[in-house]
């Protein structure tokens, strides 16, 4: 048996550096990242990467930071399993393998001068924190922006501080629930659905997009559906198993689509037929 | 037509030719492996060689993506050293019959497909190919025509035709032509020669019959309206979720990459090893979410892989007919058996709906 | 990277297990360079009275004294790991509890049989908690050094949650029900390269039970192979009759 | 002589395969009470044999012990056989052979490195001598390894063989695995041949006490492991099935648990009593190896054992190189590869019946007794463990050692008293399931 070194391999991950790890809840840490030599990861608002830490393994993650910032990028991780539960080991100065960018991101140039709808739940806040910063740093761009979040309790929100400054600008509407609240919460209480009959929008000329948790999806839809946004205005981005990235693996298939190049980000009428999609 | 292309070995040199060609490389060949089994295994001698086989218990396609393969290896000693490997050698498999020259086929498709994987392309430009013509049916399990995988439709370097005491060789590569003028072994035909190849495909013509009663153009549109059938229902009660059907199937190349760190901890490798769909955590997701849970929705898939998905996307089955899914099933569950009873759910809506 | 403090431990079994670890050869001292081995009786006089990094539980519990001494390497462990069958699922030692345990020790130990207090054989993880399961009996090494390698890192270490025939088959081995012999294959965790199977023997189910097993399917084969079930049954509590435990036993 | 009191308390004799504790009571000077004490906890395996099929009892009681797993196999499978009426090829026998020496081997070789050469080093364990003896280590290991992967290409694995069964072997080895296997033992030679050169440095403690020794005897040249009749060196002989008769199982008003004897005090088995009784069939490479580290027949230091294993070790490896080579040259029958669950179908005809295995396994001879229906189920089961056998003996010569070193510092005592345990090389785990533990009041 040879072996040898081939440059052409798609299973080669570029070498990254950790700028900064710092821990946002008690299951999340967020990591500034930079990649060695100053390459720009390049990637779109909604794109995942994977990184690797060696002697782990490799995950899909999103990308949560605006392509905006242009050498450095953000992710955003939740202690779940095997490599997460590495990944949250890790410190500035360590090294990390990223391969990617892959997959559709958000359509953002269709996105162009509509109004946007944007609801997350949960850890579904970190794509969109990407696309929402892109759209805050060219804000002239878009029209109506709604953000909508919702969460467990208060103590699981991520980026209190741009949540914060999302809340003060006058250009957003921005609101958010929790499932459950603690004492000294003044806001809403309730699951997410219960804030879009309340937001006032012209369903021919916005565009849904719906982050958050499997469970989340089929009722923000109806909801949305019930406001008269087309199918096609309604993108959600989807979680899947991933091993490749690359539409081989198989992992992260969705009846004929592949999560991880079709998709993550769909819109409503490709993957409505799917019962497998939700 | 070049008068190369069409050339016969009398069958008492196939031991010399395959004594040559290992010369310089392994040489790999169906073998018994008793009990009414195969293997593809490496041969010395064409007395090792099971000419007349059904098909293997794993197919060829242990050669172009092997079973565990090393994709990158590592070291962070001096900071993070990554580099992409590929292992190969150099093999020729001898007498792959058409069902599986379909399958590579496949294979082919996927892994070219942009982004291409070139671990793969680059494995199957080490590998040469010799085929060999089925001359009936292997057994019940068959259903290679109905997929069109019962004759010959490329993607071999040489293929073998046996018509008694000597073989019609079809030279199709430049591969080929090199491994048939070194080795000198092989003669121009004669009309004879011809008349009884002619006479096989023939008679090939009259034994392989569609399998199943339907029309191969039929079965998408078919699996497009059974996706809510009772007989996946069916298949949650039997099936074991062992993998084997997918493990022996041609086609399918689902894989899983693992990371694995030394015992030094600072130098490993990722390898990708075969997984299959069939197994529980296949489509499980972090948040413990499954996305098909049942062994009915996984069973599903898997046909929907063969029949329906990669029609859509390259235009052909992604089923050669082999039958090795039917015939290692413990449980029982036969590809036919299963095209059948959804044809029959099918027309017995389309009656009902008719009265 | 400090190299963690290792301990081995052994309750009722063969110590085929740690035999198993002195089978690694030379690899044995890539073992030793990761880690600390600070007890293990079987080749070390060396004792150590701090807390463990790591414990290493070969062994079922079968006797009160047992219990005792369990719980105390738990509280002196940060990481427990249970290897072997007798630890991770009773193993042979659970064919005891097919018998009235009283008469199993009368057999043995005739009149004298009070001397020998016994309790209903259990799984380590049936009385203390449990991090990392290294199945088999014996194991099989490479499962163990990635285990190893996955508490050094402190991550989950996955055991294979799908039947040993899924390695059967990328073995290429006929399969035994062809061959006209029950196997416990189809119900038994993979991870073990369907060793037994690959050297002419059938699986005995001795790395435990997928989680998920389908019952139906499994009778549904051994009808069509006519293998008696109660031949299967059998099989099944050489292995895995810890299983039945109920808490309060 | 030396009036002291000393109480001597070894808990978990580390070093041996199993748990044992030695305690000694001495009161001025008068040796009160030495006992070798098995604390492991009871696994009943008799018990749990009973309503298993016979074909299964091989698989089980190669869990007695991880240890012996060959030997017991094979002990095993000659009981069921012989309940069954049922007479192995010649073929399988010599198979089964080679397994042994593997066996005897393997286990010699760990019990010398792992467990006896630290002590004759004066360390504590062989970790130590990782550093300060690299090479001895490592060739160890290596030695360790190579009896493994021989032991893996026979049987499947060494601790708990796959393929060796009741009939003969699920799995024959091929053309290339008798050529692996071959290559591998030859390339063991310069290995071993250092290992009796090491030998010959070393000191042994000197220590002498006469005691019987029994092992299997045959009247042909073979050096009988397998096979063979019953003799002590006291001219005893008897066939296997009297075997009850050789072990006198008796019970001693001190303890609970029986021993053994046959014509004197005590007896001993194992390497030492097998070299005695059957030396002259010793290969001849190994009756050179035997002179090169000064061991002579009769030899009654039982400290010598160790330097008896060493020589097994010669003369298996030799005959097992000799039995490979006639395999290879008479060609292995492949229709001989029988298959598994042959009692599913009926290819061994089944009767009720009663049957003996003795094979002489690393520490001595081993017994195991069955006793089956007419369905091949298990009605009565008997395992007599050497470890068992030898208890008695090494508790008399405890009682001879003490008072001739009771001079010395306790740890020095102490240490002689588990380095005289561990010559005997005690296999704990696989006694400790049977009667012979005791107890002494605490
Ligand atoms: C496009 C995309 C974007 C994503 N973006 C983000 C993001 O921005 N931030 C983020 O935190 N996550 C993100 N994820 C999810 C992230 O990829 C997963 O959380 C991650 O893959 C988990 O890997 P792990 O190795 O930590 O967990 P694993 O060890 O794989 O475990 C995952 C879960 O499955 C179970 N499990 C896995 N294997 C087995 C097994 N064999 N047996 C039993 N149980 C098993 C575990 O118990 C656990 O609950 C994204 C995923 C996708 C597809
Ligand atoms: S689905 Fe079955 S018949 Fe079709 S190619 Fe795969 S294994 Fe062969
Ligand atoms: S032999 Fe056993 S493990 Fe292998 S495929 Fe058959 S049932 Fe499964
Ligand atoms: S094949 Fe079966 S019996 Fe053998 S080790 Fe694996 S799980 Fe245990």
């Amino acid at each position: 048996m040879d072996k040898m070194v081939i440059k052409e391999s798609r299973y080669i991950s570029k070498k990254a550096k950790i700028l900064r790890a710092t821990k946002m809840t008690e299951h999340e840490m967020m990591f500034e990242i930079s990649l060695e030599g100053g390459v720009t990861l390049d990637h779109e608002p909604g794109q995942f990467v994977m990184a690797s830490i060696f002697g782990v393994g490799e995950v899909p993650v999103s990308v949560c930071s605006s392509p905006t910032s242009k050498n450095t990028f953000d992710l955003c991780v939740r202690v779940v399993g095997k490599v997460t539960h590495a990944m949250h080991k890790l410190e500035a100065g360590d090294y990390i393998g990223i391969r990617g960018p892959y997959g559709k991101g958000f359509p953002i140039r269709i996105f162009e001068g509509n109004d946007l709808l944007i609801v997350a739940g949960g850890l579904g806040i970190a794509p969109l924190r990407s696309l929402i910063n892109y759209v805050l740093d060219n804000r002239r761009d878009f029209g109506k922006v709604h953000i909508l979040l919702g969460c467990k309790s208060p103590k699981d929100m991520l980026f209190l501080n741009e949540l914060d400054s999302w809340n003060k600008r006058m250009d957003v509407h921005y609101e958010c629930t929790v499932d459950k609240a603690e004492p000294d919460w003044a806001g809403n209480v309730g699951v997410i659905t219960t804030l879009i009959p309340g937001v006032d929008l012209e369903p021919e000329r916005t565009f849904a997009v719906v982050v958050g948790p499997p469970v989340m999806y089929k009722f923000v839809i109806k909801e949305l559906l019930e406001k008269n946004i087309p199918e096609r205005q309604i993108l959600v981005s989807f979680e899947r198993h991933m091993k490749c990235g690359m539409g081989k693996c198989g992992r992260c298939q969705i009846q004929n689509v592949y999560c991880c190049q079709d998709g993550p980000v769909f819109n409503y009428e490709q993957i409505k037929h799917m019962s497998e999609a939700f | 037509m070049k008068d190369l292309q069409y050339l016969v070995l009398r069958k008492d040199d196939l031991s010399s030719f395959i004594t040559h060609l290992s010369r310089d490389q392994k040489v790999v060949a169906p073998v018994a492996k008793g009990h009414g089994t195969y293997s593809f295994e490496e041969v010395t001698s064409a007395k090792d060689i099971a000419l007349k086989y059904i098909p293997t218990i794993l197919p060829p396609k242990k050669f172009f993506m092997p079973q565990k393969e090393t994709l990158v290896e590592y070291d962070l000693k001096s900071g993070l050293e990554v580099n992409a490997v590929l292992e190969t050698e150099k093999i020729t498999i001898f007498g792959v019959h058409t069902c599986d020259l379909a399958g590579i086929q496949c294979l082919n498709m996927v892994f070219s497909e942009r982004p291409k994987d070139y671990n793969y392309l680059f494995r199957k430009r080490q590998i040469t190919i010799i085929g060999l013509e089925c001359n009936d049916y292997c057994d019940e399990h068959a259903s290679c025509n109905i997929v069109n995988s019962n004759m010959p439709n490329g993607g071999y370097d040489l293929f073998f035709t046996d018509i008694g005491d000597c073989f019609v060789v079809h030279v199709n590569t430049h591969a080929g032509e090199e491994m048939v003028e070194t080795s000198k072994l092989f003669k121009n035909p004669e009309r004879s020669h011809f008349d009884a190849f002619m006479a096989l495909r023939e008679k090939k013509k009259q034994i392989f019959k569609n399998e199943v009663p339907i029309e191969p153009r039929d079965i998408p549109e078919l699996f497009d309206r059974s996706f809510d059938s009772e007989v996946w229902k069916d298949l949650e009660t039997k099936c074991l979720s062992c993998g084997n059907c997918t493990n022996v199937c041609p086609t399918c190349y689902c894989f899983d990459i693992i990371d694995d760190i030394n015992l030094d901890m600072s130098s490993g490798k990722k390898y990708r090893k075969w997984d299959s769909c069939q197994l529980e955590p296949f489509a499980k997701v972090a948040g413990g979410e499954n996305f098909r849970k049942s062994r009915a929705a996984r069973q599903r898939h898997r046909y929907y892989r063969k029949f329906e998905y990669p029609v859509a996307k390259y235009s052909r089955f992604f089923c050669t007919g082999c039958g090795r899914c039917s015939r290692t099933c413990m449980a029982g569950i036969k590809l036919k058996d299963t095209l059948n009873a959804l044809i029959k759910e099918r027309m017995n809506k389309l009656w009902i709906k008719w009265l | 990277m400090k190299k963690p403090k290792v301990a081995f431990f052994d309750f009722a079994c063969c110590e085929g297990c740690q035999l198993q670890v002195a089978n690694m050869g030379e690899h044995l001292l890539d073992l030793l360079g990761a880690i600390d081995v600070v007890e293990f009786r079987e080749v070390m006089s060396e004792k150590w009275d701090k807390d463990y990094d790591i414990a290493i539980v070969e062994g079922s519990i079968t006797d009160p004294h047992a219990v005792e001494r369990i719980k105390k390497i738990r509280q002196r462990s940060k990481i427990l790991i249970a290897y072997g069958s007798c630890a991770t699922i009773g193993g042979v030692n659970g064919m005891k509890n097919n018998f009235e345990l009283d008469d199993a020790r009368k057999y043995v130990y005739g009149k004298q049989y009070t001397f020998f207090p016994s309790i209903k054989t259990r799984a380590v993880h049936q009385v203390v908690p449990v991090d990392y399961f290294v199945n088999g009996c014996p194991i099989y090494l490479p499962e163990l050094v990635a285990v190893l390698k996955a508490a050094l890192k402190g991550i989950p270490y996955y055991v294979p949650d799908y039947a040993v025939c899924v390695e059967c088959k990328l073995n290429e081995n006929v399969c035994m029900y062809e061959r006209g012999v029950g196997c416990m294959g189809p119900v038994t965790r993979a991870g073990c390269n369907s060793w037994c199977i690959n050297n002419g023997n059938i699986c005995y189910g001795c790395r435990g039970m997928v989680s998920n097993p389908n019952e139906n399917g499994a009778k549904d084969v051994l009808e069509k192979y006519n293998i008696p079930m109660d031949l299967v049954l059998n099989k099944m509590n050489m292995y895995n009759k810890c299983r039945e435990l109920k808490d309060n036993e | 002589m030396n009036k002291r009191n000393i109480k001597i308390n070894v808990e978990y004799l580390t070093r041996v395969e199993g748990h044992g504790n030695i305690v000694v009571d001495v009161q001025e000077g008068k040796l009160n009470m030495c006992n070798l004490e098995i604390v492991e906890s009871p696994r009943l395996f008799e018990a749990m044999l009973r309503g298993r099929s016979v074909f299964e009892a091989q698989h089980i009681t190669s869990r007695i012990c991880g240890i012996c797993s060959c030997g017991h196999t094979l002990a095993s499978i000659q009981a069921a056989e012989d309940a069954l009426g049922f007479t192995p090829s010649e073929q399988t026998i010599k198979l089964r052979k080679l397994l042994l020496h593997y066996e005897i081997l393997d286990s010699h070789l760990l019990h010398i490195y792992l467990l006896v050469a630290p002590d004759l080093l004066g360390v504590k364990s062989f970790v130590p001598l990782i550093d300060t003896h690299n090479k001895v280590v490592r060739r160890a290991l290596r030695m360790k390894k190579t009896c493994n992967d021989v032991c893996d290409i026979l049987v499947g694995r060494h601790v708990h063989p796959i393929s060796a069964i009741v009939g003969g072997f699920t799995k024959l080895p091929k053309v290339k695995d008798l050529d692996d296997m071959l290559n591998m033992l030859e390339g063991m030679r310069p290995d071993m041949d250092a290992s009796v050169d090491l030998f010959k440095a070393v000191k042994i403690p000197e220590f002498e006490r006469d005691s019987e020794y029994i092992g299997l005897v045959s009247d042909d040249s073979e050096y009988p492991l397998l096979m063979g009749d019953l003799g002590s060196t006291d001219g005893v002989r008897m066939q296997k099935k009297d075997y009850r008769k050789m072990t006198n199982e008796f019970v001693v008003p001190h303890s609970t648990a029986k021993h053994t004897k046959l014509s004197r005090d005590s007896f001993a088995v194992g390497a030492l009593a097998r070299y005695n009784l059957n030396y002259d069939k010793l290969h001849p490479k190994a009756k050179a190896a035997s002179e090169a580290i000064g061991l002579k027949p009769k030899c009654i230091n039982p400290y010598m054992n160790t330097a008896a294993q060493l020589v097994e070790c010669v003369h298996c490896l030799e005959d097992a190189i000799q039995i490979i080579t006639d395999l290879k040259t008479r060609g292995v029958n492949y229709d001989e590869e029988i298959l598994v669950g042959v009692n599913e179908k009926n290819a061994i005809p089944v009767k009720a019946g009663k049957g003996v295995g003795a094979v002489e396994v690393p520490r001595g001879i081993l017994y195991h007794e069955y006793e089956i229906d007419e369905e091949g189920r298990m009605v009565h089961a008997n395992c007599v463990i050497p470890t068992n056998q030898n208890t008695n003996n090494i508790e008399h010569d405890m009682r001879k050692l003490i008072p001739e070193v009771l001079g010395k510092s306790d740890e020095e005592i102490t240490l002689a008293l588990e380095m005289l345990v561990r010559a005997y090389d005690p296999c704990i785990s696989c006694s400790a399931h049977f009667l012979n533990i005791k107890f002494v009041n605490r």
